[in-house]
């Protein structure tokens, strides 16, 4: 037993930690990491949560289900409007409430807004992380087009709460189906400068390919989902694969790499943005009139008794809300599953003998949004 | 242009200093790293008596080599073998060691002294070149090319038995 | 994935397999397992090509509830898998067949108190260390309600003795409206 | 009193040399740090700095105002001493590489015979700043960085050598004013466009800049060597690095791009300068560009590059430039 | 060896082509708004903090202090309170205070109001250095609007 | 009198590197100590081979070329000898000479 002890201190001789984070320039957020490194290897690594916990999931057990909405938004600051639709949905599937159709249309038009906003935001904090500073300006003019549209319709920038239990809070008008298009137009314009200064480059390239190879089957042991599963040649969408909403009306692509490294996941997203532009111009195309808010939504929303599970494609994965409802109006039990908890649970694994640059832009390519991870 | 002569003369006061005050610290520092400054300062001591001598290039070869490579090449074998806590330099234990160690080397440079104040070195009467790098270069090249063979050779040696030394490690590390 | 090859290794594995209404309540399947087949039916979920979406606890009378979700990357096929802690408020850990529940297990402990016997590090994630016995999800007394409460209620109250959860999908919506609008 | 006639010339020499050096190491820190903040701000589509003065031309000013008003933190388990040391080891052999910089045909401080041995032997001493800095600091970012920064800089030295070395075959002397003279028909870029491209990509790297920041890469080592360096003493960094650009984009100029020759201004052998300046200037224009440009590469990555693709080519270059001063 | 100088060369275009997006970028014209010397235009959607709407026609407000906002709110950051008057229906208003330290801006006070008294205001230049800076009295604030 | 412009002066100053050289090396109890003191000795020898050559040789590019060749061989020493003290230290965890007690690797 000494020996083993020996032996294991003499190969951990060379090695030393490094406290990566809390406030760490490529942890977006108050992640901390602790690494074990063997020159610039790290050889482990072990993520510390709870830097920014905010008790949700108990706020959750407090107040009727309906006002739990802002919540969700500021779970994932980036995709608030999938989390919003997950949430709605929930409820309004354990309530029976039947949505109009063009409320479907505005929540996928607004959902996919969104979903570009949030990639178009990792693309740039990604490309920060890798060192080029220029694409994350680039970026954010894109992004900020999205926002405005946004903020006209739901009135704010980033921590929507737009989506209400049966409807959403505010009708479209033609001025966001002229900006829509109008981004639309600008951000296929956009794609080939992406190519020239981002994508193809050749440094950005040797930073990506072959690094934090992933298998579908480490997948599923680790439930890793979104984009990187994508990555690894699994089209597995939440959107396809249990459409919700109206999403079965639409055609569009699931983008798939097989590799499984962070390029993959890389060129996944930024063809998920093309995907979602296909799918916004498709709605705006169809979008029907009708009321915004379903007819009978009552005042206080009780839930029957019983669990309820609703799943949407978030940004970054697979987003669950599981409800247990005892009957009242507030839930007995809210469980959300997000989807950068399940996928930094797989970094210790993943970024085992990697470079110190490797950990980065690895950690980088999981799209980290600490408080979804920290709840 | 007498006042030259005076100028150059306290800059060579300053750098005997320079080069004894390095060597000081260099042996009697706590911490190795300090060492390795001392070693710096006396190596640019050196150089300043080399342009005193009057061969700028070797004051300027010397900074380059020794300050730019061994010194460096000390500090990251400072860094490399050493863990935190054994960083300071360890003397040789002993109450009166080094004062003795010190009376030994003053009269060694005593008796230094006085050999060299009876010897009388012969002067040549006429020099066959200067001290322009053309004229280093040429000899280097023609005249003593051996020395430039051998130095190379031995560079070449060097570092392949420091690869190969580093390297060794390392696999059998990793086996 | 052959779902009926599936479904007949969960009722060896398990005490009962519910189908459940995917429109009304987002999943396919409710499977209920003993304590002690947990693993077992985790490695089969892998064989089986299943992933780890959720593990979670669920406070109620009897035991504390662990909920174990699961889907599938090709088929349409969403399981909860039901299982309680025993007195201790043990059941044993199934991070080693799914890695990801390793952290999921963690939070678990952190938030119920339910330990995972056979997990590798089971230190606090989310709370603090010093934090370890706050189990902030315990309900009280006055809000913890009886399994059977939580459970899909049939249309005509037909309670049974055992916590055996008879969820029917016939749970429909225009009950539930009428239910509201009361 | 006769005597200190017969000196003056030379002593004032020597005040003018050491006036002149300082004001270019700080009028370049000022300059550049401005025209780098300008240039990042319309690459990234935004103005930059527009506060303090018209279009903000006193933000560095202001900057330096208050790094000098800041305190100096040592951290607890530093070395107090190399802590302190390191700056200025950084900092002060800056000076003498501008002294045998030839700015125009009449103006350069002294015209050694040596002049680019004192450029490379005090440009390393830089190297062991670095070092000593990121060691005493007591951080482990610190301490990678430097590692980074002695690994990097040693192996990029041998290409920028080796390809400065072809033009030195070709002219026969270290002294970089006859260096310019000897490109007196056609610049050494024309010759030798390759040498001058691997010259160009090490001084990208010895100068510890994107996109081969990896000592200072602040998304992997927070700020690499500097991190625990504040106020004055960080500026001396930050001063020696802009001085490296220039030292070694003069020499850029001066061995490939002509030196001060150009179309003839009036006071030809003062006004060269100004040929001189834009073109170390177009260099580090160049410098910035590529900065705001790129990712960083990986540190492996990094040593392969120069292993595998710069140093055989640059040796290739060498052998071809012999061979063609051989038979020429 | 073949792959030597095609990596090497479409390394070297990929870089180049890099290169041309940015100098294209430095002279195209400046995307950003100097903030406090430029002001964006805000759209009238935008969802500030909630105040009282004053009525044109009374040039008063119109809550009628129901309370279902206060109710309403998850967050518990509105806090009003009446009085019983003579010739008014219903209670008076005597306070309406916002906790906006509190608000998550759900919008549920404003969408549940029986009379549209509540409304979004447009600020959003919100800076402070204590608390109670935002705590706002919205009954004051609607009486000294114009 | 100008000592600078005198020969004994170089001589005794690469006497005394010389003997603080000696000194480090008895004093030093580290192998990176023993090659820091090693590099004043060739220093001073270095020193000697210049004063030598710019005050009696006849051929001022002899001792200029000796001095560079004792460069070459500091450099390649130093190469050498760190690596060898980190395969010592890998091997012994240690590197003090005293407990070094077989050469084996």
């Amino acid at each position: 037993m000494s020996m083993d002890i020996e032996v294991l201190e003499d190969s951990r001789h060379h090695r030393y930690v490094l406290n990566m984070g809390p406030q760490h320039p490529s942890t977006h957020g108050v992640l901390r990491v602790l690494l074990e490194l063997e020159g610039e290897y790290a050889m482990e690594l072990l993520p510390v949560l709870g830097y920014g916990h905010r008790c949700h999931e108990k706020i959750a057990e407090f107040k009727p289900a309906k006002s739990f909405m802002p919540n969700t938004a500021r779970m994932d600051y980036l995709g608030a409007l999938i989390y919003n639709q997950g949430f709605a949905q929930l409820l309004e599937k354990a309530a029976g409430i039947e949505v109009p159709e063009r409320v479907e249309y505005i929540r996928v038009m607004a959902s996919e807004l969104n979903r570009i906003q949030s990639h178009l935001l990792w693309y740039g904090a990604y490309l920060l992380d890798l060192g080029a500073f220029t694409p994350i300006m680039y970026a954010f003019d894109d992004r900020e087009h999205i926002l405005d549209i946004l903020e006209d319709v739901t009135g704010s920038r980033l921590t929507y709460c737009y989506f209400r239990v049966g409807g959403v809070s505010k009708d479209i008008d033609d001025k966001f189906v002229t900006s829509t298009r109008a981004f639309i137009d600008r951000l296929r314009s956009r794609f080939p400068m992406y190519e020239d200064l981002v994508n193809g480059n050749v440094i950005l390239q040797k930073r990506l390919i072959d690094v934090g190879e992933l298998t579908p089957h480490i997948c599923a042991r680790y439930g890793i989902t979104g984009p990187m599963l994508r990555g690894t040649g699994v089209a597995y969408d939440l959107r396809r694969a249990e459409p919700y909403s109206i999403y079965s009306e639409f055609d569009f692509e699931i983008p798939t790499e097989t590799k499984g490294d962070c390029m993959a996941s890389f060129l996944v997203r930024f063809r998920e943005m093309e995907q979602s532009l296909r799918i916004i111009e498709q709605a705006l195309d169809r979008l029907p009139e009708g009321p915004i808010m379903a007819a009978k939504v009552p005042k206080k929303l009780k839930i029957p008794a019983g669990d309820y599970n609703s799943s949407v494609e978030a940004p970054r994965g697979e987003l669950s809300y599981y409800l247990v409802s005892d009957g009242s109006d507030v839930p007995y039990r809210l469980k959300v599953r997000t989807p950068s908890y399940s996928n930094l649970s797989v970094v210790p694994e993943m970024c085992q003998g990697m470079l110190l640059s490797d950990v980065v832009s690895a950690m980088g390519s999981l799209d980290l949004v600490i408080p979804e991870i920290d709840r | 242009m007498i006042v030259y002569k005076y100028i150059a003369e306290v800059l060579f006061y300053a750098l005997v200093i320079l080069t004894f005050a390095g060597g000081i610290m260099a042996v009697r520092s706590k911490l190795l790293m300090h060492a390795v400054l001392g070693l710096a300062a006396t190596l640019f001591g050196v150089a300043g008596l080399y342009f005193h001598l009057g061969s700028p290039f070797l004051a300027m070869m010397q900074i380059l080599i020794y300050v730019g490579a061994v010194c460096i090449i000390i500090v990251l074998g400072v860094m490399l073998g050493n863990t935190p806590d054994q960083l300071a330099a360890k003397h040789l234990t002993g109450r009166n060691l080094p004062l003795a160690l010190l009376a030994c080397s003053t009269g060694f440079i005593a008796l230094f002294v006085a050999t060299i104040a009876r010897t009388e070195f012969t002067v040549a009467t006429e020099k066959v070149g200067d001290m322009s790098i053309e004229f280093v270069g040429e000899s280097l090249l023609l005249q003593y090319c051996m020395a430039f063979e051998l130095v190379s050779v031995l560079l070449l040696t060097a570092i392949l038995g420091a690869i190969i030394l580093a390297r060794g490690g390392r696999e059998e590390k990793s086996s | 994935m052959d779902i009926n090859k599936v479904k007949k290794q969960w009722q060896e594995l398990s005490t009962a397999v519910e189908d459940i209404d995917y429109a009304v309540s987002g999943y396919d399947y409710s499977v209920c397992l003993e304590r002690d087949k947990v693993r077992d039916f985790a490695a089969m979920m892998l064989d089986e090509g299943f992933y780890l979406v959720d593990l979670m606890a669920v406070h109620v009378t009897p035991a504390i509830e662990v909920v174990y979700q699961f889907a599938h990357f090709e088929t349409r096929c969403r399981v909860m898998a039901r299982a309680f802690v025993d007195d201790q408020v043990e059941i044993s850990t199934i991070s080693d067949i799914y890695q990801g529940a390793n952290w999921h297990e963690r939070e678990t402990r952190d938030f119920h108190g339910v330990v995972f016997v056979g997990h590798p590090y089971l230190e606090p994630l989310i709370l603090a260390e010093e934090d370890v016995d706050l189990k902030p999800l315990l309900k009280e007394e006055a809000k913890l309600q009886d399994v059977d409460a939580v459970r899909r209620q049939p249309p005509e109250p037909a309670p049974e003795p055992k916590a055996k959860p008879e969820p029917k999908p016939e749970a429909k919506p225009e009950a539930v409206k009428s239910q509201e609008q009361s | 009193m006769e005597i200190f006639y017969s000196i003056l010339p030379e002593l004032i020499r020597i005040v003018v040399c050491a006036v002149c050096g300082a004001v270019i190491v700080f009028g370049n820190a000022l300059v550049m740090g401005y025209a780098e903040r300008k240039l990042a701000g319309h690459i990234m589509l935004r103005p930059g700095p527009m506060e303090v003065g018209p279009h903000g031309i006193y933000q560095l000013v202001v900057d330096g105002l208050k790094l000098m008003g800041k305190q100096l933190v040592v951290p607890a388990k530093a070395d107090p001493l190399l802590f302190r040391f390191a700056p200025l080891l950084a900092f002060a052999p800056v000076f003498v590489p501008l002294l045998v910089i030839p700015f125009s045909s009449k103006l350069q401080g002294f015209d050694l015979d040596i002049g680019l041995l004192v450029i490379l032997a005090l440009a390393s001493i830089n190297l062991l700043a670095v070092l000593i800095g990121g060691w005493s600091s007591n951080n482990k970012y610190s301490l990678f960085g430097a590692f980074r920064a002695v690994s990097q800089n040693v192996a990029y030295e041998i290409p920028m050598l080796l390809s400065l070395l072809s033009i030195i075959f070709m002219t026969n002397t270290f002294s970089l004013k006859a260096v310019v003279a000897a490109q007196s028909p056609v610049w050494f870029i024309v010759i030798q466009p390759l040498a001058f491209l691997i010259y160009l990509v090490s001084i990208v790297a010895e100068t510890n800049r994107a996109p081969f920041d990896l000592p200072e890469a602040e998304s992997e080592l927070t700020a690499g060597f500097h991190t625990e360096y504040s106020g004055m003493s960080f500026s001396l960094f930050v001063l020696g690095e802009y001085a490296n650009m220039f030292i070694v984009s003069s020499v850029a100029t001066v061995f490939f791009l002509g030196g001060s020759s150009g179309i003839p201004l009036p006071y030809f052998e003062y006004s060269g300068i100004i040929w001189f300046m834009l073109k170390v200037y177009t260099l580090m224009f160049f410098l910035v560009w590529i900065r705001w440009t790129y990712p960083r590469t990986r540190f492996d990555q990094l040593m392969n590059f120069c292993w595998k693709y710069l140093i055989p080519f640059a040796l290739v270059n060498l052998l071809i430039t012999v061979v063609m001063v051989k038979l020429l | 060896m073949k792959s030597y100088f095609s990596e090497l060369f479409t390394g070297a275009w990929s870089l180049i082509l890099g290169l041309k997006v940015t100098i294209k970028a430095l002279f195209s014209p400046i995307v950003t708004y100097q903030y406090p010397r430029e002001k964006l235009v805000v759209t009238p959607n935008y969802r500030g903090h909630i105040d009282l709407v004053k009525d044109a026609e009374t040039g008063a407000h119109k809550c009628i202090t129901c309370g279902s906002c206060m109710r309403e709110c998850p967050s518990d950051c509105i806090f009003l309170d009446g009085e019983k008057r003579e010739g008014v229906k219903g209670k008076a208003l005597t306070i309406f205070t916002l906790n906006f330290t509190k608000c998550s801006l759900c919008g549920a006070c404003v969408e549940v109001c029986p009379t549209d008294a509540l409304d979004y205001s447009n600020e959003y230049e919100l800076a402070g250095f204590t608390r109670e800076e935002f705590h706002y009295d919205l009954l004051k604030r609607v009486e000294e609007r114009e | 009198m100008m000592i600078s412009g005198n020969l004994n002066t170089y001589l005794i100053i690469s006497a005394v590197l010389l003997v603080i050289g000696l000194y480090g090396m008895m004093q030093h109890r580290s192998l990176i100590g023993m090659l820091i003191s090693s590099e004043f000795i060739l220093n001073g020898a270095a020193l000697n081979f210049m004063a030598f050559n710019s005050f009696v040789a006849p051929n001022p590019a002899v001792g200029q070329i000796f001095v560079l060749f004792i460069m070459g061989i500091a450099a390649a020493e130093a190469a050498i000898v760190v690596s060898i003290i980190i395969a010592v230290y890998r091997k012994y965890r240690n590197e003090d000479p005293e407990e070094l007690q077989d050469m084996k690797m």
